[in-house]
């Protein structure tokens, strides 16, 4: 082992943007027939290192060696021409084009023929079990299988170095599985993979080798068989931290929010949601499981005012006073009527924030109609921002950053910073700790507890069922659109909910 | 090549955020390489010594107190012009249909001086002529407007074809109150009673556009920058998806947005017929709905920032044709004077947001 | 007294530049840059196109002298540089330094028209002539020699056969040019970079490469229009500001075409009808009436506009990063 | 005023605003003029400043103040649509004089420093009609068209009395030369347009016009008849150069004379007539080259001709005995629409002597259409105004 070569090594790489220093003299090697996990808080660098090697951005300084020899990299091109395939935390792939148009572009070596590299991709989906039509277009695509594409795309250049920033972010437990397996089959293979990805279960699942990265610095390289989460995380947020989710017990629970035989159809007149009916209670978090794309969303944007409903109730049910229906009111109607709703949508930078705005104009989204003024109140939102940045220990270089240059992570405590503070009744959150690191997860959980504690009615759609047994007091399960059962989070199972993710269990809401 | 082992020497990166005073500098190199340019230019296409040649671009705009007050009054209609545009570009609403905006309000208070002349008071006329240019201007932006919130019809393009319907409509007027007959021209309107006149103030003909032009600025730099609309807006442009998530209506800001930008051009427009030109003609706008547009980008939408661009092109225009008169050059030449320096100028943004990094080795 | 079969012909000549100019527009706009320099540019190569049938000219004397090939090729070849010229200065504005694709292209259309104008006008005075134009007689010949027998050839010869090539290569280019961007990897790859160039520099695509060589070729392709109007339609004739606003039109007929070269053929022969049908119009002595007739193309785009706007479909969009600049280390 | 002896002070300025630059068919007359008055004057090129460009606006005026500040004795302009401004620079600036050509205003606004002038161009539009009736007649001849298709096609810019009389007076002149001559008549909204020009030129060539002239500035119709192989008679200047084998003459006013005639008043504080109407005998009014390729024989001579007869008066352009409106002769009671007044109300008796007097009332032309009940403007008979009907 110690006389092999790396397949690659980065050796010193610094890159700077700005005034942020996102790597500083980092060095790791990759090797053939190993799986390296990447591992780092949201914002420690992990994407930009990767985005180097795959020339996407080209190091301040530093030097990068392949197979020994050191390669220069201008470009995703000089990238590929070297092996190394990269499917990035945000898809690359064009909208209007096919799966199989977007396979072969940049390709050059063999004939422009799309009908016999579409028979290629078959053969590569039937090989590895992938579920594609090569002549579907990509705004037709679920995120899985443009997860796929992304996937037969690197598959299909014969990349024997092949990076994967964060692909089980929005992958169902089942879809992850046969990635791993592809991932397995790559190894055996004799191919280099790099994956980065937040779940502690996952690197340890799959990954032979970890490599930490705080704040932009190499901290340490661990191997997966020697270690745990425990580890993993003290590494990563530099001291201690404490690994469980607390679930008191829900207080003065009363009903605040009433759905009934809700249903709810997309623009193409899909049913999303077919007569759903539940009930959300103050006090108590209100978890929702399913496989993606069961109609989380809508069920989600319809309660917000942003999905029009076919028919059925959505009604608020205020602490004292008669209750109210939200059907027809769009968000500044639900505002205008004295509830405070807050929503974290699935979409960060697209929906819930502006990513060109600096972390105060984007507190005021909330806020800025407050008062007669014509003019805005910008002081306040100062303020809140401040007091989120401070709270949440965001990483931002200060408050006039336009959020756009923020991790992830820090993106979304921004987000779930706000939505609090605006001291809400009701708080929807949608995959709130999508792509966040272990650290920032649990000040989320915590924060949802917190909220819970305060008497709002949190309803939390998730992926993690781990996390959802954990923190929900119940879980409602959507399959295809219909509830197929409400559990109790304490005394349910992983296996009973599995079970009515992916059928209607047999029957109605228990 | 990758053989060479190196990754390139120099590569171009994000700056950090640099002071607004080393930003200043940069605009300003640029624009002295500008006028170096355009120095060289002259003296390639013409053999005449630049230094006369700029003293006589002086000379045409600040030779006379007249010249001074016609460059002020240029200044003040393109700056009114290029404020109608600001927040209509913030929220990424790509209006070139300036032109057609300010000539429907040429048209509207023409069509007022001409018809109720005599009909009603004076006041009444000249409160009746701007109403109908803000109005008829705001219509005329908030049709493109609707369709683009309602369809997310082209908007471009929509605005761009406006103009032509615009100036055609005017040409059609122009021949329905054409004087002598056949002539299509209408000549001074109301010229012995001046009926619907704006009145001067004291003896400066122009100081009433250039109060307004001040006010206005005033007025959309608050607007954009402290105002609730201001802030609506700007979100819409960055994210129409995050507008409606907090309950913004985005049709509604689209179209309120575009009846303000038209309402600015019609105003423009009614100054121009009521206040200084008195007649209505096809060029009346002359071109400014687009150079407005240069106007405001290159102050990034900042108003204060747009009287110096409004000044820079007006001065520009007005020295160059003094230029083409003393040197017997055609009047084109102001053309290619004034782009080479907008060239320059929206070129050393470049320079303002990225730096060139030089490659250091690793240790 | 309307006649259709004197129509076509007409229509054609002012279809032409209107289709050079909105093929080589979709040409670059395919590559998201969206050039509102191309009024510009269509004037910049009609006077490079000019001054070099000028000089020529003026170096063989007469018509005996000409030879086809000279005469062709060198104005040809000036309206080329001149507008892949043109190309080149917005590609390095909006591509290389990342300035505003709006501004940039605006500010080239004036600096275009200026140009044209400034240098014809020059060109005017070296000719000295009674009526300020420069008359390019001897090259304009060969610009709009048609074939011998086409005008015999009945309906079909007098619809078809009767042009100038300028008309043809027209017509090839556009055809190309559509299966260039639906048939060819080089132009699917400058679709992706369109749509989007983080991709496509992902895909490792050179977008910069992509998008010079396609405006630069695009604004060729329009410069050509410019040629065509003059050396062709206006008989060898340069008058300032003869062209007039063709190339806004040109631009309007991308998006009436949605970004299909192909149906620009049709579609300019439908503009350039409608930009001449007021002359035949009976107005009589009302001429209010015909300046409401000079609308016609104008509102017809506008209502097609909204027309596509309605029926949404995701292939008639434009291209998803169109007028947006690119910077590899942006997010 | 003619005195030959006037000398130009060396601080007499004469300013002069143009629409357009030299590029410009219309303005390059007047530029070409203002710079031979003034050599012709033995004026300095810093005793005149030539201002390009000027749109017909308040830039007008203000482009006229400021010549005055500059010192000018004398400001001229040349566009129709400046008049209005001129009338208002005069108003203000009663030392300068303010002379506008093709005007209409100057006899009535009653300022002593405010003047208009024209020339009687219809006289060289006769003596080009007679350059087209002999070419007519020769084609008649040859056998290459019927004496029924001796149809003349005109592209005219408006409906405008200068076009009207112009047309006419061109008319008339090939009538006088070819009886059975017709003409059709379109017109093209605009007084630079190349394309509408160039295909209203087509239009009328379709429509079996043999011979076609134009009152427009582009090279819009030349080049269209010299596609076609139609000769055409140019207006403003020989257009020779883009047509060396369908150019036939053109006429064109000189407007010199009138420059030289102003500055001089001006300098000598002579009064300015306020309505000065330039003729073939002041130099005003010219034809340029002959194309001897494309006229018929003995053109020239006939032109010489009646270009004598009409200067000593045998002949008048606007004979009544030479044409009928609606099948009826002009009577003595006639009146034209002199004055300029919103209901354009005809005020003034002008026909008289056997003919109308044109450019005699005021020097801008007012040889307009003739109005029936209906308010349709018909011209003289022969004369079809095109596309009143497919
Ligand atoms: N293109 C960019 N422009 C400016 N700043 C950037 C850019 N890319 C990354 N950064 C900054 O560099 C730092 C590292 O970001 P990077 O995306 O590499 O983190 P990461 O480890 O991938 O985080 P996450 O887990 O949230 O994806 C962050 O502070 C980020 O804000
Ligand atoms: N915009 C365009 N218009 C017309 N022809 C083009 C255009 N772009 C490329 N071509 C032609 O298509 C062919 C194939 O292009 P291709 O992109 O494969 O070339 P390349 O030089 O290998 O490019 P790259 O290295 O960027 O992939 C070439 O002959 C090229 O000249
Ligand atoms: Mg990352
Ligand atoms: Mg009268």
């Amino acid at each position: 082992m110690e006389n092999r070569v790396a397949a690659v090594s980065m050796r010193g790489i610094t890159k700077t943007f700005g005034k942020t220093v996102a790597n500083k003299n980092v060095s790791i090697d990759i090797y053939r027939g190993e799986i390296l996990s990447l591992l780092g808080e949201n914002g420690s660098g992990k994407t930009t290192l990767m985005n180097m090697l795959s020339g996407i951005y080209l190091p301040d300084a530093g030097q990068i060696l392949v197979d020994g020899k050191e390669a220069a990299i201008r470009s995703p091109k000089d990238a590929l021409d070297l092996g190394i395939g990269m499917i990035h935390q945000h898809f690359k792939l064009v909208d209007v084009m096919t799966a199989t148009e977007n396979i072969v572009l940049g390709l050059k070596e063999e004939k422009y023929d799309l009908k016999e590299s579409s028979r290629k991709i078959r053969e590569i989906c039937d090989r590895y079990g992938f579920d594609l039509n090569p002549e579907q277009k990509i705004y037709d695509m679920t995120v899985s299988q443009k997860q796929t594409v992304e996937i037969v795309k690197v598959l299909y250049r014969k990349a024997d170095i092949l990076i994967l920033d964060e692909p089980t972010a929005v992958l169902t437990p089942q879809e992850t599985e046969r990635l791993f397996d592809v991932l397995r089959n790559m190894r055996k293979d004799n191919k280099a993979v790099v994956i980065i990805t937040h779940k502690l279960n996952e690197v340890l699942e799959i990954s032979d080798q970890v490599d930490i990265l705080r704040s932009g610095e190499f901290i340490g390289s661990l191997k997966t068989s020697e270690t745990n989460v425990q580890e993993m995380t003290d590494m990563m947020v530099g001291r201690a931290v404490e690994l469980n989710i607390d679930r008191p017990q829900p207080q003065n629970v009363e009903p605040r929010l009433v759905i009934s035989n809700l249903t709810v159809k997309s623009e193409d007149g899909i049913t999303k949601l077919d007569d759903v009916s539940f009930t959300a209670n103050a006090g108590e978090i209100l978890g929702i499981a399913g496989i993606s794309n069961s109609g989380q969303k809508e069920l989600l944007e319809a309660i917000a005012g942003l999905q029009p409903t076919e028919h059925g109730d959505i009604s608020y049910v205020p602490h004292d006073g008669p209750q109210e229906s939200l059907i027809g009111k769009d968000p500044l109607d639900i505002q205008r009527m004295g509830i405070s709703l807050s929503f974290v949508p699935e979409d960060r930078l697209g929906m819930g924030l502006v990513a060109n705005m600096d972390l105060t104009d984007n507190m005021m989204l909330r806020s800025f109609r407050k008062g007669r003024r014509r003019t805005v109140d910008r002081a306040t939102p100062r303020k809140v921002a401040q007091d989120v940045v401070d709270q949440l220990e965001v990483a931002t270089p200060g408050l006039t950053t336009p959020v756009r240059r923020l991790s992830g992570g820090n993106v979304q405590k921004v987000l779930v910073g706000r939505e609090i503070a605006s001291a809400p009744s009701v708080l929807l959150t949608a995959y709130a700790v999508r792509g966040l690191d272990i650290n920032s997860s649990y000040a989320i959980y915590d924060l949802m507890n917190k909220q819970k504690e305060r008497g709002v009615a949190v309803i939390y759609v998730g992926e993690d069922l781990d996390v959802l047994l954990q923190l929900a007091d119940r879980i409602l399960v959507l399959c295809g659109g219909k509830v197929s059962g409400i559990l109790d989070g304490r005394t349910t199972d992983k296996y009973e909910v599995g079970l009515l993710m992916t059928s209607l269990g047999g029957g109605e809401a228990k | 090549m990758k053989e060479s082992g190196k990754g390139p020497r120099v590569h171009i990166t994000k700056r950090p955020e640099i002071s607004k005073a080393q930003a200043f500098l940069i605009r300003a190199v640029a624009l002295v390489l500008a006028i170096v340019v355009c120095a060289v230019v002259t003296y390639l296409l013409t053999g005449d010594d630049p230094g006369s040649v700029f003293k006589t671009i002086w000379e045409g705009s600040f030779g006379s107190s007249r010249r001074t007050w016609v460059l002020l009054q240029n200044v003040s209609i393109l700056l009114i012009i290029s404020l109608a545009m600001a927040p209509a570009f913030r929220m990424r609403f790509w209006n070139i249909g300036g032109e057609g905006q300010v000539m429907i309000g040429v048209l509207a208070t023409a069509s007022c001086m001409i018809m109720l002349s005599g009909k009603v008071p004076e006041p009444a006329l000249i409160f009746i002529e701007i109403a109908a240019a803000v109005v008829a201007g705001a219509i005329w932006a908030a049709i493109p407007a609707f369709f683009k919130s309602r369809w997310n019809t082209n908007e471009t393009l929509f605005t761009l074809m406006m103009n032509y319907v615009a100036t055609q409509l005017v040409a059609y007027f122009i021949i329905i109150w054409e004087s002598p007959r056949g002539s299509g021209k209408i000549g001074i309107i109301n010229q012995s009673t001046q009926a619907g006149w704006l009145p001067q103030i004291g003896q400066y003909k122009y100081l009433l556009t250039v109060i307004v032009a001040a006010v206005l600025t005033v007025f959309i730099y608050i607007y954009m920058n402290y105002g609730k609309h201001g802030y609506e807006l700007a979100v819409v442009g960055e994210s129409e998806r995050t507008a409606k998530y907090v309950g913004i209506k985005v049709g509604r800001v689209i179209i309120r947005t575009m009846l303000l930008s038209g309402a600015i051009c019609g105003l423009a427009g009614a100054l121009m017929v009521a206040g200084t030109d008195h007649t209505m003609t096809t060029t009346l706008a002359g071109g400014r709905g687009f150079t407005a547009v240069m106007v405001a980008w290159m102050a990034k939408f900042n108003p204060l920032g747009m009287i110096f661009t409004s000044f820079l092109l007006a001065f520009l225009q007005k020295g160059a044709g003094e230029v083409a008169t003393q040197f017997g050059l055609n009047q084109s030449f102001s053309d290619i004077l004034s782009s080479i320096i907008i060239f320059f100028l929206i070129g050393c943004e470049f320079f303002i947001q990225y730096r060139f990094v030089f490659r250091k080795e690793a240790k | 007294m309307f006649d259709i079969i004197s129509f076509i012909p007409r229509a054609v000549a002012q279809a032409t530049p209107l289709l050079l100019g909105s093929t080589g527009e979709t040409l670059t706009e395919k590559s998201g840059n969206l050039n509102l320099g191309i009024p510009g540019i269509m004037y910049v190569g009609a006077i490079s196109g000019v001054i070099g049938a000028f000089f020529y000219e003026q170096s063989v004397g007469s018509a005996d002298n000409a030879n086809a090939l000279l005469a062709i090729g060198i104005p040809l070849v000036c309206c080329l540089v001149g507008s892949a010229l043109m190309g080149l200065l917005y590609c390095f504005l909006t591509v290389t330094l990342r300035a505003n694709q709006n501004v940039t292209g605006l500010a080239m259309t004036t600096f275009g028209v200026g140009f044209g104008n400034f240098f014809g006008g020059s060109l005017i005075k070296l000719t000295g002539s009674d009526v300020p134009s420069i008359a390019l007689s001897i090259t304009h010949k060969f610009y709009a020699a048609k074939l011998p027998f086409a005008s015999k050839a009945g309906v079909f010869g007098k619809l078809i056969l009767n042009y100038g090539f300028l008309v043809y290569v027209a017509v090839v280019i556009a055809l190309l040019t559509s299966w260039y961007l639906n048939r060819t990897r080089s132009g699917l790859q400058l679709r992706a970079v369109g749509e989007n160039p983080a991709t496509a520099d992902a895909a490792g695509i050179n977008v910069a490469k992509y998008k010079y060589r396609a405006t630069i070729i695009g604004s060729m392709i329009a410069g050509m229009g410019g040629l065509y109007y003059v050396m062709d339609y206006a008989s060898g004739v340069w008058s300032n500001d003869a062209f007039g606003d063709r190339g806004w039109l040109a631009i309007a007929l991308v998006i009436f075409t949605m970004w299909r070269p192909n149906v620009s053929i049709f579609a300019s022969l439908l503009f350039g009808g409608l930009y001449i049908l007021y002359l035949y119009i009976p107005t009589g002595t009302n001429m209010a009436i015909k300046e409401i007739y000079k609308m016609a193309p104008f509102v017809v785009t506008i209502l097609v506009l909204i027309m596509i706007s309605m029926r949404k479909k995701k292939e008639n969009q434009a291209p998803a990063h169109l007028g947006l600049p690119y910077f590899r280390e942006d997010r | 005023a003619d005195d030959e002896a006037v000398e130009i002070p060396e601080d007499f300025k004469a300013g002069f605003i143009f629409l357009h630059d030299e590029n410009s068919t219309y303005d390059l007359n007047f530029i070409n003029a203002a710079k031979q008055a003034a050599e012709n004057l033995g004026m300095s090129e810093d005793q005149i400043i030539l201002k390009t460009n000027v749109p017909e606006g308040q830039e007008c005026y203000e482009e006229a103040m400021d010549m005055a500040d500059q010192g000018c004795g004398i400001v001229f302009a040349d566009s129709f649509g400046h008049e209005d401004y001129m009338i208002q620079a005069a108003a203000e600036v009663p030392e300068v004089h303010f002379c506008h050509a093709t005007g209409t205003k100057a006899h009535t606004q009653g300022l002593d420093n405010y003047h208009n002038a024209f020339a009687s161009i219809y006289e060289g539009r006769f003596l080009a009609g007679v350059a087209a009736g002999m070419k007519l007649n020769e084609m008649i001849e040859n056998g290459e068209i019927s004496e029924d298709e001796a149809k003349i096609g005109y592209v005219g810019a408006f409906t405008y009395a200068e076009v009207i009389s112009g047309f006419t007076s061109f008319f008339l002149g090939a009538r006088h030369e070819c009886p059975s001559a017709t003409m059709e008549v379109t017109f093209t909204g605009s007084w630079y347009d190349e394309t509408a020009e160039k295909e209203g030129a087509n239009t009328l060539i379709e429509d079996g016009c043999v011979l076609i002239s134009q009152h427009a500035d582009s090279m819009g119709a030349p080049t269209a008849c010299e596609a076609a192989g139609v000769p055409d008679v140019s207006y403003n200047g020989s257009t020779i150069d883009a047509a060396p084998n369908t150019y036939l003459i053109s006429s064109k006013i000189d407007w010199t004379p009138y420059f030289e005639y102003a500055i001089k008043a001006a300098v000598a504080g002579d009064p300015i007539e306020a309505d000065w109407t330039g003729t073939i005998a002041t130099d005003s009014v010219q034809l340029t080259d002959l194309n001897e390729d494309v006229a018929a024989e003995g053109t020239a001579e006939e032109i010489e001709a009646v270009k004598a007869a009409l200067e000593d008066g045998s002949m008048h352009v606007f004979d009544t005995a030479a044409f009928t409106v609606g099948g009826e002769e002009l009577t003595e009671d006639f009146q034209a629409d002199v004055d300029d007044d919103p209901d354009y109300a005809p005020d003034t008796e002008v026909v008289s002597d056997g003919y109308f007097h044109e450019s005699e009332y005021r020097s801008a032309p007012y040889f307009g259409l003739f109005y029936d009940e209906e308010g349709n403007g018909n011209p003289i008979d022969g004369i079809t105004l095109l596309d009143v009907a497919f």
